[in-house]
């Protein structure tokens, strides 16, 4: 522009050679970029592999939650309706995501490895009474999936994350 | 009792600055901790002045007792930057300053009633919604 | 346009208004004058980094009067902290400056380990260096990317955001999260490294440099670059410390003030790198520092690796069970462990009576948090000092006839960040 | 090569209707220019930053333009309630008139016979085209100052002042240099200057200061970055359409285009020979061609260049553009003179 230093057209070239490279935009919907397998996402609540449900009600993750957005109401089990593997079960489990803060404290309180963080992050809705999950809803296989990089390498190797997520 | 008159670093002119002018509610009883303050607790507040000299490092800090509504000198005269530090202690702990230039709200709006971060101040918050089953 | 006019040298004296420090008041003879125009910039303005409102007083182009009104980010922090146990409470200070937020987390973790007297292993306390220098590039990143694009140069933001994923994509990878990281914990990190971290890292340290080289071509040479940050905003070195400045505007005006030499915590005191100091505190001066730190961060990050992967196999957490949740695979084993689990997450560990302050270099300057404990299970007083506070109420003082345009490059320069001025 | 008209000769002699299809057509085709320009722009753009840019609206994000206009018209065109009626509504359209007519001069080809009837390559061919091109879009600069001020705004005000001393400023700077090949061409009329330049040689080598300032002044003029002051989005929000929402700023947003593709067809026409190339038949492809160059640069600018100070570029337009474009100018017809 002025007529004095070339030094000055130096950033023309930075601007230009960038032409010629592959732009860095995911092409979001479309492709999903993995995210690695210690992303804190969309909960989930697991059952053991006889059907029966690994929470117990403790309420442990309501209490280490920060936002206080977990909400559960246990009840006794009795032999005619098992529902989880210890003496009581989560008759409502409720999370509300929309204050959910994902720093996963809840995963870290629970003794039962009963709820864990997916990797699902595509979770927003028109209502917010949409965000409220249901012990169904976060007992359910997730409708999206989302692919999750390589494991052996991206995570530490305790049994918790191989069982599940 | 300024802090800077205690230190006598105002008149003589020692480049310094406050880290943190933080208000106190001292209504339960006190700390004592790691570092000692006169016991028992007298008054409700305590004002902590966090002073660092930069030559030399040296990190200061000065503690004024306070009841309700009793004011301290402002240290804005000696050390500028107490400006907001003052006006925010004010905000939030009700804490009067004498001789601050402009001793206004500064985080909460003009016509806010009481000082937020007391213990007496309710934490408020609306409830968290859940589906509202029993 | 020639040649940008020779910078105007640092003033003589001190230029902080009076009687109020932070406050640019019209000239007596301009007071009341029909040719003043008060103009809100903000709290909704393309360039006001969140909600700043700046009340301006304009005549024609110059700004003669200025008032910075804060508080719309306003969140009460601090108070929402009093109401959480210990542990819950880490999850705040990242929240309080979403740039910084692994620094921030740090002060309130090296807080809370002091008053408990607690031994940090020594993987730990590197891996919490590298992330913290990560951390601070980020940081920086995104101060350069908007610092430039508020003086147009509009491609400068892809560019350092281009970087600042690859930095997000290590702390997903490590923390578990893009952001707010919760990684780390009182007495060490929340999980092992994984091992990818280290060639992922290594390809960015090497990367890194190469990247700044760019940023540099960008603009660094530019003739209207130099012409829009030479001599604007200048703040002398007195007016600095008066005025309580810390980390870039500080180092800006040449007061060579870095708490990672003068105070080192972490290991600091171990590593090889240096303080950039400037001396005209100027606009460019503050752009000269954050690109300075980039390339030093870097280097910090590469003897940080170099480190840390020596320490294969060694705890990241100390071993203390009245505060440290027990490791996962003995809470099915050991009913002491699940005692300790239950009272650490129902209860939270209690930290003795005491009150300290920890500063840490953030990437914005001195970072401070003092805690007071009443021995209960939760903080019984936390306050942050944040440097962004303290850097805006040097607007006024760098004001000094400055035009509209300067303004926005003045404040740009400060590297506020809005949410931690109002916490 | 056809045989060329004699400079002057061959103006009048095209039928009335003929002037009013090919007005139609290039109005069509410069909308349908400025429509996909503001497509370009952004793909440049992107690619330049290492983005894609719209690909989303049909292939290649081709349909881009159209969604953008679809968007504009069904948008509220807002009407702040102190605004001056007339004048707010009045100030787009102006501008954006104006635009649209400066290019009814420019020549795009050589003219042709078509069964017996001749048509120009222009709309219409006064001898005092490039007065015309200047009166007019002086004109246009009255629409944003108007339309600023009018929409009772202080960031819109501040927008309108900064446009009114920035245009007045590089108006003067790029008439003069124009001056140079006004003299070397010896006609005011942008066909015989083309005509001229196939004659001898093209003008950006003898008047390669000429056509620095003349692009400079008319980035300036057409507040492309990095002279978009008068609508620093950072600092003024929008400038003089900050008011502004729908069509009515879509008017804005197309004088703005419009005037910066009349720029560069001007500059096309004065310094590179306009419709001339190596093969002539292909006259108007070649004026595209170099059009297409041209408004790259603009682009290019947009994309490394950060914005100057209101104050630095009165200095440069005051005290540098303008002193060498008169210096220019009489060394220019010194010489033509001498030789």
């Amino acid at each position: 522009m002025s007529p004095q230093p070339f030094d000055s057209f130096k950033g023309f070239g930075v601007t230009f050679k960038q032409i010629f490279k592959k732009p860095i935009t995911q092409q979001y919907p479309e492709y999903k970029r993995p995210v690695y397998p210690r992303f804190r996402g969309r909960h989930r609540l697991h059952v053991h592999e006889n059907g029966l449900e690994k929470c117990v009600g403790c309420s442990l993750c309501a209490a280490a939650c920060p936002a206080d957005c977990i909400r559960v109401v246990a009840e006794e089990n009795t032999p005619d309706n098992r529902v989880s593997a210890g003496e009581r079960y989560a008759r409502i489990y409720e999370i509300n995501m929309s204050r959910c803060i994902f720093c996963g404290y809840c995963e870290l309180a629970c003794p039962f490895d009963a709820i864990t963080l997916g990797n699902e992050y595509e979770i927003s809705e028109y209502s917010r009474d949409d965000l409220i999950y249901t012990k169904d809803m976060l007992l359910a296989e997730p409708i999206k999936q989302v692919p999750v990089a390589d494991r052996d390498l991206y995570d530490t190797p305790i049994p918790f994350y191989e069982d599940h997520s | 009792m300024a802090a800077a008159d205690y230190l006598g670093w105002g008149s003589r002119g020692v480049a310094g600055y406050i880290g943190n002018a933080a208000g106190r509610d001292l209504n339960r009883p006190g700390s004592q901790g790691l570092e000692r303050t006169p016991e028992p607790k007298p008054k409700r507040f305590a004002m902590s002045y966090h002073l660092l000299a930069i030559p030399g490092a040296r990190r200061v800090r000065v503690q004024a007792w306070l009841d309700e509504d009793e004011p301290v000198p402002s240290v804005v005269p000696v050390w500028p930057t107490a400006d907001w530090h003052e006006r925010e202690a004010w905000d939030l702990m009700g804490i009067r300053f004498e001789g601050h230039p402009n001793l206004s709200r500064i985080l909460m709006d003009d016509d806010w009633e009481g000082h937020p971060l007391r213990k007496d101040y309710p934490i408020g918050g609306e409830p968290v919604r859940f589906s509202g089953e029993e | 346009m020639a040649l940008a006019p020779e910078r105007p040298r640092i003033y003589e004296g001190s230029r902080i208004p009076s009687p109020v420090p932070t406050m640019l008041q019209v000239p007596p003879d301009l007071r009341g004058s029909e040719d003043l125009l008060q103009v809100n910039f903000g709290p909704n303005h393309p360039s006001t980094h969140g909600v700043l409102r700046l009340i301006v007083d304009l005549h024609g182009e110059d700004v003669v009067g200025l008032n910075a009104v804060i508080g719309y980010l306003h969140t009460g922090f601090e108070k929402n902290m009093e109401a959480k146990t210990w542990w819950k409470a880490i999850t705040y200070p990242e929240r309080i400056d979403y740039l910084s937020f692994q620094n921030n987390e740090l002060v309130f973790v090296l807080a809370i380990e002091k008053l408990l007297g607690l031994e940090v292993p020594e993987k730990a306390t590197w891996m919490r260096m590298c992330l913290a220098e990560l951390n601070r590039i980020h940081s920086h990143l995104v101060w350069l990317g908007t610092a430039a694009l508020e003086l147009g140069s509009i491609s400068m933001f892809w560019y350092c955001f281009r970087e600042r994923d690859s930095i997000l994509d290590l702390y997903e990878m490590v923390c578990g999260a893009r952001m707010h990281t919760r990684y780390f914990q009182a007495g060490g990190l929340a999980e092992d490294i994984p091992r990818g971290f280290f060639p992922d890292a290594r390809e960015f340290v090497d990367w890194m440099p190469k990247a700044v080289d760019d940023y540099e071509g960008l603009v660094d040479k530019n003739e209207i670059w130099l012409e829009r940050t030479k001599g604007i905003g200048l703040l002398s070195a007195d007016d600095a410390i008066a005025l309580g400045q810390s980390g870039p505007v500080l180092r800006g005006s040449g007061v060579d003030w870095d708490l990672r030499k003068s105070e080192p915590y972490l290991a600091y005191d171990q590593v090889d790198f240096s303080v950039p100091v400037y001396e005209n505190g100027d606009v460019w001066d503050r752009y000269k520092v954050h690109m300075d730190e980039m390339r030093e961060s870097t280097r910090i990050i590469a003897q940080c690796l170099d480190r840390l992967e020596g320490m294969e196999g060694q705890p990241w957490i100390a071993d203390d069970r009245k505060v440290v949740l027990p490791p996962r695979e003995e809470l099915q084993t050991s009913m002491e462990s699940l005692i300790h689990h239950f009272k650490i997450v129902t209860e939270g560990y209690r930290v003795p009576e005491g009150e300290i302050y920890v500063a840490v270099e953030s990437a914005r300057g001195e970072l401070g948090c003092y805690v007071v404990s009443d021995g209960g299970p939760r903080p019984w007083r936390v306050k942050f000092r944040a440097p962004s506070f303290v850097a805006l109420e040097a607007t006024a003082t760098c004001m000094t006839d400055a035009l509209v345009a300067d303004l926005i490059a003045i404040v740009g320069s400060l590297d506020t960040v809005m949410g931690e001025v109002d916490r | 090569m056809p045989a060329l008209p004699a400079p002057g000769a061959g103006q009048v002699n095209e039928v009335w209707w003929i002037s009013v299809i090919k007005a139609l057509v290039i109005i069509n085709l410069l909308m349908l220019t400025f429509a996909y320009m503001t497509w370009v722009e952004r793909k440049v753009l992107a690619r330049m930053q290492l983005r894609y840019g719209p690909n989303r609206a049909g292939p290649f994000g081709l349909l881009q333009p159209i969604a953008d206009l679809v968007k504009l018209i069904r948008k509220e065109s807002f009407f702040p309630a102190s605004a001056v009626d007339i004048l707010y509504i009045g100030a787009p359209v102006l501008s954006a008139f104006t635009a649209l007519a400066v290019f009814s001069v420019i020549p795009f080809g050589p003219g042709w016979e078509v069964n017996g009837w001749t048509i120009n390559g222009e709309v219409v061919n006064v001898p005092i085209s490039l007065v015309l091109i200047f009166a007019l879009s002086s004109l246009g600069i009255y629409g944003f100052i108007v339309g600023g001020w009018a929409s009772d705004s202080k960031y819109a005000l501040l927008g309108s002042m900064r446009t009114c001393a920035q245009m007045v400023s590089y108006e003067v700077s790029l008439t003069f240099a124009v001056l140079g090949v006004v003299i070397m061409g010896q006609s005011l009329s942008l066909v015989d200057i083309v005509h001229k330049q196939a004659e001898t040689f093209w003008f950006f080598g003898p008047q390669f200061v000429g056509l620095l300032i003349f692009f400079i002044a008319g980035v300036a003029e057409t507040n492309r970055p990095p002279f978009d002051l008068p609508e620093a989005e950072t600092e003024l929000v929008a400038g003089y359409h900050t008011e502004y929402s729908g069509m009515r700023f879509g008017l804005f947003q197309m004088g703005e285009y419009v005037n910066m593709i009349t720029l560069s067809a001007l500059a096309v026409t004065l310094f590179f020979g306009g419709w001339y190339g190596p093969y002539a038949p292909l006259g108007p492809l070649w004026f595209l061609l170099k059009l297409a160059v041209i408004l790259f640069v603009f682009m290019w600018l947009r994309a490394t260049l950060p914005r100057l100070r209101y104050d630095q570029l009165m200095r440069l337009g005051w005290k540098m553009l303008l002193p060498l474009a008169t210096i220019n100018a009489v060394v220019t017809a010194a010489l033509v003179v001498a030789l």
